[in-house]
């Protein structure tokens, strides 16, 4: 069922909305958000970019200071963006191109780290610029020729720099303010909201700006009158009010995805049921295999695990059925963005094929099987059941496998982190943070994202495929680079690193007074920007 | 005399329980594989900017040298970074939380008056009830009233916290809707609508708590009734509820006060599942936040907020001890 | 006379083991009726049972008429009003009867209020005034004291005051003078007798000591083996007692000597011999002492100071005091209650710290041993508590507790244990069957001679015994003594004995030493001293002494008032 | 002897001497004592012999998402093929569950309360009778232990502990060491004032080492706390043991463990109460019949108890 406006009333302007959170914060300093465009950041900060989502289409980039996404010339190399008129602040004071700089420059202090960063390397690589507070330096990479008018000149080439234009860090921040470490309790707005109040894991209400000039903006509806988070929510009492339904909770959505134990309930319930909101997929869900450890060094011993795994009980395991789980997954590429191709290399059904799994592993050398086997999954969304899942789909194949379920931190901490991590396999999921295959792939198959923290738990070191992507990133036209992508999701999968499970879609559930839930095909989030309350 | 030498000695401890826990809490930190930096690092992380990070939130000087660097804050205070984005913390600084960019002494001190809340109407509350479904079951000993008293008890016990929590909830607050679902009011703001907030937690956590005091009292007031000075105070004609709430109660309040100490010294420092499931941004929820952010300054500070009152509380039975029972003073 | 307490066969079982068999006699107003009899015959039992104070595994039969009235199946509040009001009572071991977490006022003052309306300052000052009346001395400051801070003769006097605090009709006092000297008990008694010609009150004195029955008793009432095998007249019990047990208890009894008439005008130290007596009354030095030729025990200047909460209120419970004990010897230590007896006693056990001083047992120094030589010193010193009942492990029988220090020693084994403990209870005049009974199933009689069995367990060198033989009636105390005398003549035994029935002394001890005020302001032979006390304390102590003579008693009453 | 002896004594002995002898009392004297004793070796007979039955049963830990309906809920409930029906998501049986979870709740749930008893009652005993140094070095200790944040320290430990560890083993280690405090506190306190009193005085007086008075004066006037702290420690490191392999330092998956069932199967405590009722009822059961089979041995112990048959 693909996610719609609400069926009925329609939403006028005006109201309260409340958005229900277990986060204990909500971070508006743009330099350290990691926030989507369609979520909470974009009710204070606008930023050069913006996406234009809508049910059953593929995510396309709009402008949103800017009057276009962006010129490149130079192969690439420069970015020019000219910012549209008659922007101002929430205190009055006109948006200059001066301030978009002044923003980015400021995500380089210490200080303000922590945000999106796509921006930073190819803007000062190595980072050598390090923000304008210490020494007052200004990043000379960003022209400003005048009040409207804002040029990148990159490091190298880059395709996607109008999407990597849409990130937070492209919000204006007055230029000269925002030394303060707190600044994000109480930034310069340039969305229709201003932070009117905040209190650390209690709720930041957010007020009219009226400043903001509806004309100069496609994107955001801003609908309701004011918009209040509550923070620091246990979110099964969130799910509970929500399904309960009174009061103020009419107007509340939550932001958190339904979990297992919701879904079944939410399905016993009508009124619940139709106040579900269920994207069409999302996030990648996928089993690393950790292509450094042991047997698994062998591609076709691997290729045996693409077989032995059973997805039809990890879907159920994900979210109770295969419907609300969503769609087997047989590609890297999440649907919903440019270039993507459906293939699927290793055919069987959603229960998989333990026997073909064992020929192939008998064919590898490994008559018996495997054994010893850790899989490492996080404690929380369920991953001890996921895991289970995968588990026992495995020891049908002959692969005997030990879970681990370890704590955030502790699983960053091993499968990102270590120089030598002790695992085999480890269940993990990719929502990219820019409609763009690029952020699909690179982050988790470049050979520089092993370890220190970066996201290529197979740790999958292959220099041909790394130089594939340096290039398909330096393409600028969106469809060619489509294409080379679509390629380096195939050969990648012919090695066979990863096993990909599922498209995850995500479940939200809001008030009856809350309208036009959206989820596009990319992101998997709800689209804020078009929440309404319906009177 | 006596008393200052012996208050004297008990702070000298108190000081040098604070400085291991501290101590310790560094040590297991740093047993964590984990970087604190990398979430400041931001996504895609660079080692440049992760180095960068480190230095500014003061992780790339060994353990050690943060452990005194830490001790040191607190007397002198400290400055992070330099130039106009520098974050000055003023003496006593209990570190500093990068990630909510606040003093963790203010983080915390804004979310005493919740958790103090919750903690001390809650144990009130099961004070009460425990104490006096101990006697009630002592003096109804093998009756019914004694075993439905020992069976809700054992509920209590058995059930964690977090069902217990959840099962209030959906009867009084959804159910019911007798009483507000979530949310704080402060104390100075309404004292009605605060109360009437705290209702429910504080029953759940005295529905949690209370059974550990009613057993307790049960078996002492047992032992104590067998005493000859209860013959004599009934000797005296005194009413059967004065011989057990005067002179056996004071001779059973012993370990109850003990038990009392630790839960309530536990308490104070933040009841982490009833906060979160209430929605009480109490200095528990804190802790957690903490943890699940590795904000090592978070952790310490609540590490350090919760063993000085841990300490304190204790220190506070172990003073009435000497009232309680004036043979076991002050030695 | 009107009958105000009538008792009508009554009897008493527990778990179907008779106590109290058909048990009758009565008590007029204003009457003394004294109960006397041999220690665990039921005395206690069926005092109790009139307040119905008796445990739950009692069985009580019969009927207990308080003017008039059945006390038996009255209903709780009736009984309440009863209790502490009408009827006052005195508990056999004052030590165990009060709340050890309240201040003896603050229970004092719970007595008046529950059955007198009146603020708490008057309460306050009555009890004040009680205390007073009690002869304790310094009541402001007693009365924020706390039970432990109080010796054994301080609280039985706070617990009589608390019995007649309400001047009750009847006044049950069970054993009320086991702790006193005699110069206190003889206030206490010419209190007792005072109520009873002022308020008419009756008392039912339960006691071992005759003396005290022939001054105050009008009737007496013997008890043997749960039944009452003789009651009368107490001139006629005294001097034609019909019945066997009466008899033999009658010749058990045994008095001082000597008469006080002497007066001595004195100054310094008197030395005469080895009688030594401090000149100036009270004190404000101990007498010297001159050690023996081998004392097994040696307490050199020991002072003890008792904190207090504040400095203000230390207790200089013993001062200086020199003593010697040698092998073979008994030491008679007498004194007024709180003169520091039990303090002394239990520096030598190592229980109280001194403060000053050293005790050297064997030439061991008491207070700096450590490890196995304490435990080999230990085992040579037997002790007997003045509480009887605190000093015994309510969750261990008698049986174990008689066996402990067999045990801890390893002195024997196995089924031979058994034997030996069955050998000392049978020593004290106990049955060997009550070894598997708990403290609280005993008489005090019968708690104390336990105490005396696991003191002689390890047939000890030194014994230190407080107050050892208070409890028992003059048949068992004889009996005892005997025991004692045997010990001490076979294996040369000495002997710290702390006691205030200065016939005892007489009886047992070579040398005595008095003492006051936490000073010991005489000793010598007992002997030298019984007949010619020095001090003006001595010289009282012996005055007030009662005879087992009705009208003797009479006679030494009224001489003893001249003296005061 | 010429005189005849007092009173016979005949009174029978009122007091077990030994905890198993007063088990044993109190389990004959009391019918509802007798039924918690059966439910406790009920229970415990269902986690030793967890194979045997479920075999009986003819199911195992496999998952098997057959058994779900539409919304991953059971398709039914109890049935002759799945005694208590089977695991939401996962479709296991529940039976199956609770037998084996029997296992590790039980072992870690006893062994470790047993360790923070045995522990407690050690410590607090020593530092109420010893005093001195030793006292405050203690009292210090169970401070910083009460105050320390124990569950960064456990996902360090989890973080740390390779899987082949013993977890059973880890797991008792670490919940005694954390639970010690509380109980010594509790003893220390009544230790306090039992040392004033004069036959505790009187065994040392005697020669008494610390040892002996702790064996012989102490500990049977400990008793009645001591049980029931102990009883009511079992379902608390029963929930712990639950948190800990939550944190990855306890059982792995798919081992199951009464606590960890509880807490999954909170979420579904309106979806599907079964879930929670099987495990959960079991737990309860078993912490009343600890609690009542306590409460007799205590009762059996006390020579002063009242009314005694
Ligand atoms: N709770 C009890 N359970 C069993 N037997 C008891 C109990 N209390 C007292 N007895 C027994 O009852 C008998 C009478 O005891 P009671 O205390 O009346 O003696 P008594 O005459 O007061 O002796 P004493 O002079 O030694 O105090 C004794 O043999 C004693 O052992
Ligand atoms: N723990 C204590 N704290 C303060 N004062 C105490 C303490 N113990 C005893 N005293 C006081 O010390 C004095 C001596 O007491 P002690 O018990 O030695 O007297 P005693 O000679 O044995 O008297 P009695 O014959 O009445 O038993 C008394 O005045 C008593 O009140
Ligand atoms: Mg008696
Ligand atoms: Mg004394
Ligand atoms: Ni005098």
């Amino acid at each position: 069922k693909p996610a719609g406006p609400q069926a009925g009333a329609e939403v006028k302007p005006g109201g309260t909305l409340y958005l229900l959170t277990d986060s204990p914060t909500q971070q508006y300093d743009p330099a350290r958000s990691s926030s989507l465009v369609v979520t909470g950041l974009q009710f204070v900060h606008r930023r050069l970019t913006s996406w234009q989502v809508a049910p059953g289409k593929d995510t396309t980039i709009v402008p949103d200071l800017a009057t276009d996404t962006g010129k490149p010339s130079d192969g690439g190399k420069t970015w020019t963006f000219t910012l549209k008129d008659n922007l101002k602040y929430n205190d009055g004071t006109p948006i200059k191109s001066a301030d978009v700089k002044w923003g980015l420059e400021r995500s380089f202090a210490a200080a303000f780290s922590g945000g999106l960063a796509y921006h930073k390397d190819l803007l000062s690589p190595g980072l050598a610029y390090k923000g304008p507070f210490e020494g007052g330096k200004e990043l000379d990479t960003i022209e400003t020729p005048d009040d409207k008018t804002i040029i990148f000149k990159l490091a190298r080439p880059y395709g996607d720099w109008n999407w990597v234009a849409s990130t937070p860090a492209f919000a204006p921040v007055p230029k000269g303010k925002g030394a303060e470490a707190n600044y994000n309790e109480h930034p310069v707005a340039s969305g229709p909201y201003f932070l009117e109040k905040f209190e650390r894991g209690k709720e930041a209400v957010l007020a009219r700006n009226t400043y903001w000039d509806k004309a100069t903006d496609d994107t955001r509806k801003a609908y309701p009158d004011k918009v209040v988070w509550q923070l620091g929510q246990q979110t099964n009492v969130v799910s509970k009010r929500l399904i309960d339904d009174s009061g103020d909770d009419r107007n509340a959505f939550g932001t958190s995805f339904a979990s297992p134990a919701q879904l079944a309930q939410i399905q016993g319930n009508a009124s619940a049921k139709s106040r579900l909101v269920t994207s069409e997929s999302g996030a990648l869900a996928y089993l690393a295999l950790n292509t450094e450890r042991g047997k698994l060094t062998d591609p076709k011993v691997r290729e045996a695990f693409q077989y032995a795994v059973n997805k039809a009980a990890f879907q159920v395991a994900s979210a109770g059925n295969a419907q609300l789980a969503g769609d087997i997954a047989t590609t890297l590429i999440t649907p919903g963005l440019v270039g993507r191709e459906q293939f699927d290399p290793y055919p069987t059904k959603p229960e998989g094929d333990p026997n073909k799994a064992k020929e192939l592993l008998a064919a590898a050398g490994l008559p018996n099987g495997l054994d010893g086997l850790i899989l490492v999954t996080r404690n929380e969304n369920g991953g001890p059941e996921k895991a289970q899942s995968i588990q026992a789909g495995l020891a049908a194949a002959g692969i005997k496998v030990t879970i681990k379920t370890l704590d955030e931190d502790a699983f960053t901490a091993e499968v990102q982190t270590k120089p030598n991590p002790d695992y085999d396999l480890v269940l993990e999921s990719w929502q990219p943070d820019i409609p763009s295959a690029n952020a699909n792939i690179q982050p988790l198959f470049q050979s520089t994202e092993i370890g220190g923290g970066g996201f290529n738990t197979s740790r999958y070191n292959k220099p041909e495929i790394d130089k594939l992507i340096t290039e398909a990133q330096a393409t600028v036209d969106p469809n060619e680079a489509g294409r080379k992508w679509a390629e380096i999701d195939k050969k990648i999968l012919a090695d066979s690193p990863v096993v990909p499970l599922i498209y995850t879609r995500n479940s939200y559930l809001h008030g009856s007074k809350v309208g036009n839930v959206i989820i596009g095909r990319f992101p998997a989030y709800a689209d804020y920007r078009q929440f309404g309350i319906i009177p | 005399m006596r008393v200052a030498g012996f208050i004297a000695g008990r702070f000298a401890g108190m000081l040098l329980v604070l400085l291991i826990v501290t101590f310790v809490t560094f040590l297991v930190f740093y047993i964590l594989p984990s970087d604190p930096a990398q979430l400041a690092c931001g996504r895609p992380c660079s080692p440049q900017s992760l180095e960068l990070a480190r230095e500014f939130m003061g992780f790339n000087s060994p353990w050690y040298q943060q452990f005194f660097d830490f001790v040191g804050g607190i007397f002198t205070g400290r400055t992070f970074g330099s130039g106009p984005s520098a974050i000055h913390c003023p003496a006593p600084c209990f570190g500093y939380d990068f990630q909510n960019n606040a003093e963790v002494l203010t983080e915390i001190l804004d979310r005493v008056e919740v958790s103090f809340s919750v903690a001390i109407g809650a144990a009130i509350i099961w004070l009460i009830t425990g104490v006096g479904l101990g006697v009630v079951s002592a003096l109804k000993r093998g009756t019914t009233v004694d075993r439905v008293t020992m069976a809700v008890a054992m509920a209590g016990v058995s059930m964690p916290a977090y069902l217990a929590g959840m099962i209030g909830i959906t009867i009084f607050a959804f159910a019911l809707d007798v009483v507000p679902k979530t949310g704080y009011v402060p104390i100075g703001e309404d004292p009605v609508q605060w109360a009437w907030h705290l209702v429910l937690p504080w029953l759940v956590l005295a529905f949690l708590h209370a059974a550990i005091y009613a057993r307790l009292t049960r078996g002492q007031m047992l032992e104590t009734l067998g005493e000859d000075f209860i013959r004599t105070a009934r000797a005296k004609g005194l009413t059967e509820r004065k011989v057990i709430g005067r002179h056996a109660l004071r001779n059973v309040l012993l370990p109850i006060v003990t038990v009392f100490g630790v839960d309530l010294g536990a308490l104070l420092a933040g009841t982490v599942i009833t906060e979160r499931i209430f929605g009480l941004p109490g200095v528990g929820k804190l802790l957690v936040d903490g943890i699940a952010g590795l904000n090592l300054p978070i952790l310490l500070g609540v590490t350090l907020f919760s063993a000085l009152l841990v300490t304190f509380v204790n220190f506070l039975v172990d003073l009435l001890y000497g009232v309680l029972d004036p043979r076991a003073r002050l030695t | 006379m009107t009958t105000l307490l009538d008792l009508h066969g009554v009897e008493v079982t527990f778990d179907s083991v008779p106590a109290v068999r058909s048990v009758s006699y009565s008590v007029a107003a204003g009457q003394v009726v004294a109960v006397v009899g041999e220690s665990g015959s039921g005395k206690t039992v069926t005092a109790m049972s009139l307040l119905g104070l008796l445990p739950s595994n009692a069985q009580v039969t019969g009927r207990a008429l308080l003017s008039g009235r059945d006390l038996y199946p009255m209903t709780p509040a009736e009984l309440r009003a009863v209790r502490g009001g009408e009827v006052g009572m005195v508990f056999q071991e004052p030590m165990s009867a009060l709340n050890p977490v309240f201040t003896v006022g603050e229970q004092l003052v719970e007595a008046i209020l529950v059955h007198q309306k009146m603020s708490a300052r008057d309460a306050k000052r009555r009890a004040i005034e009680l205390l007073n009346l009690v002869g304790l001395p310094d009541p402001e400051r007693r009365f924020r004291s706390y039970p432990h801070e109080l010796s054994g003769g301080q609280l039985q006097r706070i617990v009589i005051a608390m019995a007649v605090a309400n001047d009750p009709k009847l006044l049950i006092a069970d054993e009320p003078t086991t702790a006193l000297d005699v110069t206190v008990q003889a206030e206490i008694l010419e209190l007792l007798r005072d109520l009873g010609t002022r308020l008419g009150t009756a008392i039912l004195l339960i006691t071992h000591d005759m003396g005290v029955v022939a001054d105050l008793a009008d009737r007496v009432v013997v008890m043997y083996d749960g039944k009452v095998v003789e009651q009368g007249p107490v001139e006629e019990i005294f001097a034609a007692p019909k019945e066997k047990y009466t008899q033999q208890l009658l010749g058990s009894v045994i008095s001082l000597s000597g008469t006080v008439t002497e007066r001595a005008l004195i100054s310094d130290v008197v030395v005469r011999e080895d009688h030594f007596a401090a000149a100036d009354h009270p004190a404000t030095e101990s007498v010297p002492d001159v050690p023996g030729v081998e004392p097994l025990l040696r307490i050199e200047n020991l002072s003890v100071v008792y904190g207090g909460r504040f400095r203000s209120m230390a207790v200089h419970a013993a001062d200086r005091v020199s003593l010697h004990v040698e092998p073979g010897e008994v030491l008679g230590l007498v004194g007024e209650s709180g003169s520091g007896k039990s303090t002394v006693a239990g520096a030598v056990t190592g229980l109280v710290k001194a403060t000053g001083g050293q005790i050297l047992v064997d030439g061991v120094d008491v207070a700096r041993v450590r490890g196995r030589a304490a435990k080999a010193l230990r085992r040579r010193i037997g002790v007997v508590f003045q509480d009887p009942l605190s000093s015994l492990n309510p969750r261990a029988t008698v049986g174990d507790s008689v066996a402990e220090p067999i045990r801890l020693h390893k002195a024997v084994r196995g089924s031979e244990v058994d034997r030996r403990v069955a050998g000392l209870l049978e020593s004290v005049q106990l049955n060997p069957s009550l070894r598997a009974r708990y403290p609280h199933e005993l008489s005090g009689g019968q708690r104390q001679r336990v105490c005396i069995a696991r003191a002689l367990a390890l047939q000890p060198d030194l014994l230190v015994a407080d107050e050892p033989t208070s409890a028992l009636d003059v048949s068992v105390q004889a009996k005892v003594l005997d025991l004692f005398r045997d010990l001490q003549e076979e294996h040369r035994f000495a002997c710290l004995f702390i006691s205030h029935d200065l016939a005892v002394i007489e009886q047992l001890a070579g040398r005595v030493a008095v003492m006051h005020r936490g000073h010991v302001v005489e000793q010598g032979p007992t002997a030298a001293v019984l007949a010619g006390p020095i001090h003006p304390y001595t010289q009282r102590l012996l005055a007030a002494a009662p005879v087992a003579d009705p009208a003797g008693q009479r006679r030494r009453r009224e001489a003893w008032r001249q003296l005061v | 002897m010429s005189d005849p002896l007092p009173l016979g004594g005949g009174v029978t002995p009122g007091a077990a001497k030994s905890v198993p002898a007063a088990l044993w009392q109190a389990v004959r004297r009391d019918k509802w004592t007798l039924t918690c004793a059966i439910i406790i070796v009920l229970i415990v007979f269902m986690a030793v012999a967890a194979d045997l039955l479920t075999a009986i049963e003819g199911q195992g830990l496999n998952p098997d998402i057959k058994n779900l309906g539409p919304t991953g809920l059971p398709a039914e409930g109890p049935s002759a093929e799945h005694w208590f029906g089977v695991e939401p998501l996962t479709g296991v049986d529940l039976f199956a569950l609770v037998a084996y979870g029997a296992r590790v709740s039980l072992l870690v749930g006893l062994a470790a309360t047993a360790l923070s008893v045995v522990l407690g009652v050690l410590i607090g005993a020593s530092a109420g009778y010893l005093g001195g140094w030793w006292d405050r070095v203690v009292t210090w200790t169970a401070d910083v232990i009460l105050g320390f944040p124990y569950l960064i320290f456990m996902i360090a430990l989890g973080a740390v502990a390779p899987v082949e560890f013993p977890r059973q083993l880890l797991m008792i280690v670490v919940l005694g060491l954390f639970g010690w405090p509380r109980v010594a506190r509790i003893v220390r306190a009544q230790v306090l004032s039992l040392t004033k009193r004069n036959f505790v005085k009187a065994a040392s007086a005697m020669g008494g080492g610390p040892w002996h008075v702790f064996t012989k004066q102490l500990l049977p006037n400990l008793w009645a706390p001591i049980i029931i702290v102990s009883s009511l420690t079992i379902p608390s490191m029963i929930g712990n043991e639950a948190a800990l392999s939550f944190l990855g330092v306890g059982v792995l998956p798919p081992t199951p463990s009464w606590g960890r069932t509880i807490s999954t199967a909170i979420d579904y405590f309106e979806t599907d109460p079964l879930y929670l009722v099987f495990p959960g009822v079991t737990l309860f059961l078993i912490t009343l019949a600890f609690n009542v089979v306590g409460d007799g041995i205590r009762d059996a112990l006390d020579p002063k108890a009242e009314g005694r048959g």
